[in-house]
This record gives C-alpha cells, structure tokens and sequence, in this order.
C-alpha cells in the first residue's frame, strides 16, 4: 500500500491507461504544458509526449465533440473539463453525440471515452464555479457516470472507466485533489474497480447515511458525531451512480430501514430524488421513516463566505436529519 | 417524378462539345451519370414511401445537390471518413453503402444501415466509413475534427469530409471545430453544402458575408466552386484531397447548390420562402445530371438509349432496394435496450424504467 | 368561451402580450417570415413588424444569450426555441446566465424572459429529437418551468410567463399544437393563470395520476379506462414544475392514498423521481403503496416505429401501474 | 507594490516631448494617470487583502491592463453599458462603480455592489451601467449583443462595449454573437483585451491567426490598437464610437496588452510558462502607467511633487475602500433565499431544499 493524494491516484491511474494503451490520450484546457489546471496530468506531457497529451483551446463543446468523434474513429479519448461547470457548454456533444451514437447506429459504432474533472463547489468561487453536476449527465441513458470520493476509488475507477466501451463521465471534486489515502501499490499488480459496486465505507445498524462523490467525508464526520451519541450509522458510497448498485441500496434499507440521502447538488431532481424514489419504490415496507434528503441550498451559490457555509450541506445537517429519520431529539450543534 | 427525356436540356448547350471535359474518361463520365441518376431514382423512391407512409419522421431530400454528393465523395477512398447532417442518403450511397440498407433504414427494419434505430437522419455504415446522419445542426462538423484527429494520431493518410448545410455556418460549433483542425493541422475537408436556404431563411438573411469567407478568421484555406458541375467540382475535389494527405491540414469549400425540394416533407417546395420562378429557374438550368447529360449529348459520349438503359438500370437498383425495406422485418422488442449500452453491467443497475421489475416488457 | 387548438392559444397569448407591452418580443429559427416552424407565430410578423418578430441564425447558445442581455437592459424577450432538443446548446446560458443573475447581482438585474418550444417526442423523430428537456431546466434554481397541457392553459400560462419577472422555460407539444380546447374569449377580459397552480384535471378517489403537458391526455385515457374497471382514478395536473403546488400534490395524496406519476421524459432524476421523493417525505404516513413513475424506456428514442410506441409512456403502461399501486389484477390490454 | 518613482522610466523617453498628446488637454492628461493609477493601487490593495484572507475564491487583477479599461470606458457616457469578464475591478471602477462598493464585493459584505453574492469576478452595478462581470468565458458576448440589441430596440444612440480576454475569441458564443451583431447592425463595440495568454496558454497556441483577423468572416470591421498606449487607445475609441452612434453597427478591436501578474491569485507571475524575462521586460517597457507618466514628465505636464500627490490621493481613496469593506457586515441569513427569484409564489413552493420545513434555517 502506498499512501497517496486523490490527485496522485489520478495521475496514476492516467499515466498507467496510457501506458498500457497507446489509443488513450488526453486533452483539455491546460492538462498539458500547465500540467492540469489543479495538476492532475503532472508530467503526463513530458512523458508521453504532446501527441498523447494535448493542450486545447477554450472551446468546450469544440473539443468534447473532438472527443466524441475520435472515439467514433476508435480511439480512447480522455477529455479534461477544466471544472464540470464549463462543460455545460459541451452538453449537447455529451448527450446528443456520446451517449446516443452506439444506439442510433444500431450497435455499430462504440463511443469509449471519459469526461473527467471537478464537480461541485469549491471555496468561494461564486454562483458560475460551484456547480454539482450530476443531474445534467445522469439523466440521459447511453452515458456511465462515476464519482469516487477517496484516492484509491479515484484510481480504480479512473483505470475502469477508461477501458469501459462506453461514455463514462468521471467527476472528482476540487476540494479532494489534496485528500490523501491508502491505494494500492504500483507494482502489486493492476489495481481496477469495476463500475456499478457501492462501498460500503461504514458499517452500521441504525440509520443509512448514503452519498456519492465529495460528501462521503461529510458523512463519515456525521456518522462520528452521531456515535458519540449513541447512534450506528452505515455509510453507503454509491461511487457510480450509473451503473448504480441498487442492491447495495436495498441491503443497507434491509438493515436501518432508515436513510438520509447526502449530496453536494440541488434537490430538485437531483441523485437523492432518484434514490428517494427507487428506494420507496423496491422497499416500500422496509422503510420506517421517510427517506429524508441533505442538500445544497436550493440557490446559486452565493460568494460570501457566510452564506456560502449555509448554503454548503455539513456533518451537524446530516445528523439533525438522521435525527428525524430516528424521530429523536439528537445534540447536533 | 423526374423523367429522364423531360429533364431540362436548355443548360449546358452550346458548341464547345468537349469544353471541361479533359482529363475525365468517357467511361467514368457515364459513369458519373449512372451513379448521380441513381441518387435521384433512391430520392424519388423515397419521397413516394413517405407519401403513403412507409417512412416516418423527418425525411430530408437531397433532389438536386446530386453533384456535391458524387464530386466530394467520388474521389475518395474506402477508408476515408464521411460525416453529414441529417440531409444523408445520398452520401451514404456515395460512400457506398448498400441502397437495400439505407430505404431498409427509412423504412425503420432491423435490416437498415442502423438496425432501423436511426431513421432517414441518421444513417450509418462504419465499414463503408460513412460516420452518419447527425441531427443538430452543426454536431457533426467537431466530430469531423475528432475524425480528422484520429486520422492523424495514427499517422495515416486518410481524409474525413465532412458536409455541412450553409446555415451550419452560424453556429460555435462549426468555429471551435475548424479553429482546432487549424491548429493541429487536421485532415479534414470541410464542405458548406451552399443550397442558399437554411429551412425558410436564407442565408443572406442571417450572415453579412458569404459562405466562403466564414473561414477567414480561423486560417483553413477556403475554395469555392460550383457544385451543380460535377467536373468543376471532382476536380477541385481530387487537388484538395491530395494536400491534405500530403499533410497540409483542412480545407474549406463553399459549394454552391441548390435544393430542389422542400427542406422536408412536410415544406412545399415553393411559395413561401422562394418563388416557384426561383425554384423552376433553378431547376431548368442547374440540374447537375441534365448538366452532365448535356455535355455529353454535345460530346457524343453518350446516346438516348444508353441513357434510358442507365435509368432502367438505376431504377431497378431503387426498386430492389424498397421491395428489400418491405420485406425486412421490424426490429425484435428486445432490441429496445440493446445498444444502449455495450455489455451488461454485472453489479450495478443501468436502467431505471422499472419494466424489468414489472415483468411485461 | 371560443373552441380553438393549442397552437391558436399560444398565439393569441404572444399576440395579447406583444400588444399590451412594446417591450416584449419574439426571436428564434423561422418565427418570422415562415410563421414559425409549427406555425404559432403566424401573423406575427405581418402585425408587429421585423423588430418585433425576428428571425435568428441558428446559434442557439448565441441568440437565447442575446434574449438574457435583452432582458437585462429591459425589454421582454419571448425566444423561442424550435425544439427544447436543440437548447441544450443554450444550456449555459440558461443556467448561468439567465438563472444566476438576478442573485449574483443581489437583486439588481432581473431577467425576465420566456424560452419556449415544443419538448418531447412528436414521431418518428429518432434519438436526437425526441426528448423530454424538463430535468435539465428545473434542476437548477432560479428559473421556472411551465408545461401546459391544453388550449386554456397553454394562452394562460404563457401571459403570465411573459409577465413574470424572472425567466421562464416554457414547454410546449408538437403533438399538441393541434389539440383543440376551450378557451375564454379574446374580449372575455385579461385570460391570465398564474403560474404555480396544479389542476385537477379530473376528480377521482382511488387513485392519483399526477403528470405534467402532453402526458395530461394519456393520463386522462387511462383513467377512462380504468373507469370501465370500477376503479376511479384523479388526474393531476401539475402545470408548473417551478414553482410546484405542493399543496395540490398532498391534497390528491391525502385523498386516494396511492400515487402514479406519468411523464413523458426519462426516469433517472426525473420529474417523477421528486415528486416522489417529495411525497414520501411529506405524506409517508399516507401512502398505501409506493409511488410508482411511467416514463419512456430508458433508453435513447428509436426511430423504427414499433420500437418507439414501446418506448413511449401509454395509458395501457398507466393503467397496470394504477392497478399495481392498488394491489389489484387489472384487465388492461 | 510598485513605487511611482521605482515604476520603470524607460519607455517613452525621448525627445519628441509633446509628440502624440495633441488633442488631449493637459488637466485630461493628468486626469488620465490618476485615473489609471487608483486602477493600480486598487488592485494592490485587492492582492494584498486576498493574501491576508479578506477576500476569497478567485481573484483576477488587471495589474498592466489599466489603459483598456480606461480607454475603452473612459470615452463612454453613463448611460452605455458595459460588460466584460471575471477580470471586472478595474473595468467597474472606470465605468463610475463607488471603489467602496467593489472592495466590499470583494470582501463579500453586503454592502459589495452586489451585495457580497457575487465576489471578485461578478461585480455589477445597474445604475453605471455596469452589467458584470461574467464567469464562463466567452458567455458575455451574446449578453453584449443582446444589450445592444436592447439598445436598437429602443432607437437610442447608447453603446455597448464587451470586453473579453483573447482565449474567449475561440468560444462558439464570440462566432455566434459577433454575426448576429453584423447582421443586425448591433451597437456594440467588442474589445479584445489581448494580453497574449489565456491562464497559461500563449494565444499562438490556440488559434493559427492574430486576434484581429478572428473577425474577418463576420463582417464586423476589425481594429488593432496598442492598448498600452492610453492615448492611441482613446483616441481610436472615441473614432469607433462616433460610427457606432451613427448606426454603422458593431466594431471590434484586438487590444494588445500583457498581464503584469499570474491569472489569479494561484498562479505564479511567471516562470511556467512565461518566462521571467518576457514578464520583467514588458514591465519595464510597456507599462502603461509608466508610459503616460514619462511622456507628461516630458512634456511638462507633470512633476514628481505632482505625481506623488497623485498617488497620495488614490491611496487614499484605496485605503478608504478597504476601510470600508472591512466594517461592512456579512449579509444576514435570510439573504440566503432572497433573489433567488423576484417575488414569492402565492401558490407553487419554489425551493425545494426542505429547509424551511425544518425550521432551523
Ligand atoms: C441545433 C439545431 N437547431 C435547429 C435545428 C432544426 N433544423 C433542422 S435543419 C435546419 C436548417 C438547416 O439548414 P442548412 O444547414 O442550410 O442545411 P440544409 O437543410 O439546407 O441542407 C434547422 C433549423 C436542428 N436540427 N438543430
Ligand atoms: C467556459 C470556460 N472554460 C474555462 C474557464 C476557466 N478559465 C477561466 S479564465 C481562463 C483563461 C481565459 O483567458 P483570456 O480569455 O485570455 O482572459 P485573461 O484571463 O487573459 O484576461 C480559463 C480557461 C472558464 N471560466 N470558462
Ligand atoms: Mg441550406
Ligand atoms: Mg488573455
């Protein structure tokens, strides 16, 4: 095992798919002589060259349709959006190019390549820089979505969802490049989760506390400062939430029979709208307490840091919500 | 329906015989001939299928833009690209796709180009290297690029056209895309299919300068050439395609054309936007196969009953492809999932319509 | 009251408000000199002049950012989009743009303004131009939806979309533009519904079918239908999205106990999926099954004809979804 | 921070004196160094408070850029509008926006000129004209156009200038609002602060054409300035404003200028991918400060007691500023939801959040 930042994982798992493979490549805005704006192409430039790692102009429908259409032309492009907010301007090469292409050709021509970069909020960058993407790219069928909140799902997923045949959009968060965990070593062999398996990141009885990308610390923080008092909270990591492992979502219901859905997104429509409604949908008897929903303020995200702290969903919310669930008066606060 | 004898003869006469005719060969000249009149004969075919409702959807007719289909893509090779809007049938057949899979196609059968999931928009043929048939205008043109770029990153030497409409021009997409094969030196040949109309609007309407100078600000070279003239236009095609697989990077062509047809099925032919005296000018006098024929009437390359053979010949192609579309069975109902995505997912959940679950479809 | 079809309606609603106000305009693809794509412009341009009624390249992102500058220097753009397929070129400017301005400003610049067109599938359209665009318009706070389903409500709506003060996203039905309806007289006074209010389209007490635009008729099928089976079925209809009359929702739920929600779009993060998702949270104790949602397949819309009636919602698709949520054999089909 | 006195003396020297300041007054030209130096100690001020942590996210200064903003809105009347990008301090100050209310957006209080939701790159101010400060690139263009349109609209002589970097000329909303600005006759002046880098790619790199010639296939009439020079820039600005009140349509000019700073706050000065060579010499050579300071010294417009007082007095304005948004208040709690739209819904919930149902926020 080796100990390694989020952005390490990244670059790892880069630099290995495209060892490994000399179809991959990697374009985006700055991924190459800049090293990636947050640095998670480092070295890739001097190493295989600027063939292989391409610096593009701004122009983000432009390159992700370049993407698309080499992909088309059988390469295995990995497109870097600088962050997933600018990549709304690419939305129509995403859906109506990517994630429609293998079937409007009737199985003849596979789309394999990975949107990647940060999604959600940062610090303080304001209502245009601090968008949770997953809504815009889960919605339509046709394209994988994927969201691992530590490094070593961050390089097993990475290096999964390169060599996944379809679209896979990869969103990192910001705020984790810096994280640091356990992932395996290089050398002990090739180290790839396949997508559609949650973890997960904590066992408990009580009440479910599942989540995806970023907010898996926030539950993991909740869970803490809800043992202290006295509550068991399981902590679910969906990790993709196309393919979503349905199965891991009823286990945990199976169990608490209560569940808090944590995201960085809006609510209305978001991922735990979705998880809300196949949850009651598959386990309606399982439940006993509606299945309550933690999420971004519903409003743009306000610069002042204050605000932006209210709008932001914390540990102390999770829990007050895991307190409702439990229809208990709990200390968060 | 156009009758070959009725095709107008006014254009193209005169006594310059043989003028513009060197340096093709008689053979290859009818050959142009044949091949354009079989575009028009599939495009008819296709208008009387969606007129008693064998078709469906959106249906995009290319009745009069014979020449840019056969003058860009003519002088290809197999394994060079094509990519197009959703005006694309004839391109297809072009780049050779079979004629039984493109109407089967049309026709929404399981034996269509697309396994009857595309439709008249989009229609496909990966080893014939025709890359579709895309619907939001202007989609296609960085999908070129991205063509163009794979192209190159294999270091091969061939060439990805990509066809645009003229209103295509207006949108980002077209600017980011050829900035890109600019820059990188893409092998692409961009080429504004110039019909003047953009649906109702034409472009005078909607750009201050002509379709030509659109590129002038990104650095590809620009060309312009009548494409109703199948020999001006296989001509400049066969120069351009030889820089670009020297490595010279894109090239653009604004094609001038014209469209016979209503913009689709559902769009009369004229009276709203264009007068009918437009429309029957145009027809008159820049049918790109009456042109050719006429030259080669003047040429005496070419007699009446070739001429009718040659229709004969084509018409049957035609016929043989709507009986094939007739007889092709519709797509099996569990195709409705298949393709979504390549292979099964063994542990997460791909679709959530929740009709597995119910058991019934 | 007059008997006229929903394109008429619509119509007569851009004609009124155009009218009344000088400020407000209507710009897109073909609005102008071919009376619009569908038609509903028609006469526009002959009344109001081409600085009134203007036709646009066809830069979607380009000209509905042109419609959110027109709004912030004051005048009252109607743009209309010719389907809400092709707007997800506009998406940026939808989103960051048109719905974060009024709060980055702090209240300075409001940005009153309508997108509207057809979203949905009509036939045989095939993957590209058939979706149901609602999710990617009502995710993000900041702007409304609306989504009339009849000739009333359709003129009703839209003048008070035109008259509300922050953007709406207007969406329309191809296959509805020829539906007729009643609808109050041009002298009948000022025709407005405000924006925000479910309707019951028809009562019932078994069971609630909520939906939304086009899916209206295919909910009130099924409802016939199941009448023929003794079983009586409500008909919400929701209207708006955004804002969204909660209180109708858990009325037609306190009421019948048992929810279905139809909708034409798909169903990851759909419409459905937080209406659902609301439901459980705010009436668990009410509900006698769980909520199940009818949507399109999930899958890109094919364009065989066989293949595409089975991957549309139907009313026969509603009406074994009311018998399930009944715990009953029903006998559709 | 740079010195008045220690700001380079190179550029500029000479002995044509007077040469080029015709037609400026010299209480103007003076007015214009003041002007451009609270632009400078202003932005000192902003780097020097992000580094202490009054002001968070990203920070963009237009340390070296100072004569666009002031040549381009100098010119201007209240009543234009203008907008431009997230580097909007300095562009804010020049259109009128009070210094205090940008520190205080800066500093994210509610006495920022958008009431602390905005921050650094979203400064705005209604009442100046000031329509923003805009994040995504390229996406104030079609706003700018739209602006202009409104302005056609209401037949008024008003103008609009857009500002935006020189990476923003490759975005699909330049291509797009530039040709309906030319087809419509759009009173909109488009302003290409070229500063040859975007973030840290050298603009070469990403277009195969200069700035200026991004235009040519749009029919806007394209212009190329040394926007280092305050007085070429003004002068050729107040030229295109003339023809632009006139009706004439749009105009667009590439400004050539160079960022003395990173892009952000994060990003080094140089060493990456500008070498500190480049950096130090454009400093040294072409400050426009500088440049406009030696030629009144020059000239004898200007003494060093002068300049200093100068710079006392825009200190002191920057000092107040900062004073300012230090006192400010936080916005309070409820300003959360407020804005969010423009009024309550009597019937339908607008925010979904589930908050307001917990009764804690
Ligand atoms: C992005 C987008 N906007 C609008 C449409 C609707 N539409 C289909 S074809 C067309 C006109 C295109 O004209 P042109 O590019 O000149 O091609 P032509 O039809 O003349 O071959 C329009 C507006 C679309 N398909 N995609
Ligand atoms: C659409 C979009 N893509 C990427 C970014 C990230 N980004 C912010 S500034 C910038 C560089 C812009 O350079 P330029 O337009 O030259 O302006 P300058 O910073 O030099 O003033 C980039 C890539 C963004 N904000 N928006
Ligand atoms: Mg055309
Ligand atoms: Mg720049």
């Amino acid at each position: 095992m080796q100990t390694i930042t989020y952005r390490e994982a990244l670059n790892q798992a880069l630099d290995e798919e495209m060892e490994r493979d000399d179809t991959v490549f990697l374009m985006g805005e700055e991924v190459a002589e800049y090293d990636g704006a947050y640095k998670v192409s480092k070295g890739l430039l001097e190493k295989f060259g600027d063939r292989r790692v391409v610096d593009s102009p701004i122009a983000e429908l432009g390159f992700a349709g370049l993407g698309v259409g080499a992909a088309m032309g059988g390469l295995r492009p990995v497109i870097e959006f600088m962050t997933f907010n600018f990549s709304i301007l690419a939305l129509d090469q995403v859906i109506n190019s990517a994630a429609k292409t293998f079937y409007m050709t009737g199985g003849q021509i596979p789309v394999p390549m990975v949107f990647r970069g940060p999604t959600g909020a940062a610090l303080q960058l304001s209502a245009q820089h601090s968008q949770a993407c997953e809504t815009w790219y889960v919605h339509a069928p046709g394209i994988k979505l994927v969201t691992p909140g530590t490094p070593a799902d961050a390089k097993g997923l990475l290096k999964a969802a390169i060599r996944d045949n379809d679209p896979v959009a990869f969103m990192e968060g910001e705020l984790l490049y810096n994280v640091k965990g356990e992932v395996p070593d290089v050398d002990d062999g090739d180290f790839v989760i396949p997508l559609g398996k949650a973890d997960v990141k904590r066992e408990g009885s009580d009440v479910s506390i599942i989540t995806h990308g970023k907010m898996v610390h926030v539950a993991l923080q909740a869970a803490k400062k809800l043992e202290k008092d006295g509550v068991d909270a399981e902590v679910l990591d969906l990790r993709s939430l196309r393919p979503l492992d349905v199965e891991a979502i009823l286990a945990t219901v199976h169990k608490t029979n209560r569940v808090v859905y944590l995201e960085e997104g809006w609510p209305y429509a978001g991922i735990g709208a979705q998880i809300a409604a196949t949850i009651q949908e598959e386990a309606f008897d399982y439940l006993d307490a509606p299945i309550l929903r933690v999420t971004q303020a519903d409003v743009p995200m306000p610069y002042a840091k204050n605000l932006e702290q209210m709008a932001k969903p914390d540990a102390d919310r999770v829990v007050r919500a895991c307190n409702r669930v439990l229809y208990r008066n709990g200390s968060a606060d | 329906m156009t009758d070959t004898s009725t095709m107008s003869r006014e254009a193209g006469k005169g006594d310059e015989s043989m003028a513009g005719l060197e340096g093709f060969e008689k053979d290859q000249l009818k050959g142009f001939l044949k091949e354009m009149l079989l575009y028009r004969r599939f495009e008819e075919k296709a208008e009387e299928a969606y007129a008693i409702g064998k078709i469906g959807g959106f249906c995009h007719l290319h009745i009069g833009q014979e020449a840019v289909a056969l003058g860009f893509i003519g002088p290809l090779r197999q394994d060079d690209y094509v990519i197009t809007a959703y005006r694309d049938h004839t391109q297809a057949l072009a780049k050779g796709v079979d004629p039984n899979g493109v109407m089967a196609e049309l026709y929404g059968r399981d034996s269509g180009s697309a396994r009857g999931k595309g439709g008249s928009m989009h229609i496909f043929d990966v080893e014939k290297g025709f890359m579709g048939g895309h619907g939001i205008v202007g989609a296609q043109v960085p999908l070129a690029a991205g063509l163009g770029f794979a192209i190159k990153y294999r270091e091969e030497d061939r060439v990805c056209v990509c066809f645009m409409g003229d209103a295509a021009v207006n949108q980002g997409a077209f600017h980011e895309a050829l900035n890109m094969a600019a820059i990188w030196k893409l092998p692409v040949l961009f080429v504004v299919e110039n019909n003047e109309y953009g649906m109702g609007t034409a472009f005078s309407r909607v750009s201050a300068l002509p379709v030509k100078e659109r590129a002038a600000g990104l650095g590809v070279p620009a060309h312009h050439v009548n494409a109703q003239d199948i020999l001006a236009t296989w001509t400049l095609v066969e120069e351009l395609l030889e820089k670009i697989r020297a490595g010279e990077g894109p090239q653009y062509v604004d094609a001038r054309t014209y469209r016979f047809k209503g913009h689709s099925m559902s769009d009369p032919v004229s009276g709203t936007y264009r007068s009918k005296d437009e429309v029957e000018s145009k027809v008159k006098q820049e049918d790109p196969i009456s042109l050719l024929r006429d030259r080669l009437f003047d040429a005496e390359f070419l007699t009446e009953d070739e001429l009718e053979e040659m229709d004969r010949e084509v018409r049957a192609v035609v016929d043989e492809a709507a009986e094939f579309a007739e007889e092709a069975p519709f797509p099996a109902r569990e195709e409705l999932y298949n393709h979504v995505y390549s292979e099964v997912n063994e542990h997460g959940r791909l679709f959530f319509d929740g009709r597995d679950r119910e058991g019934e479809d």
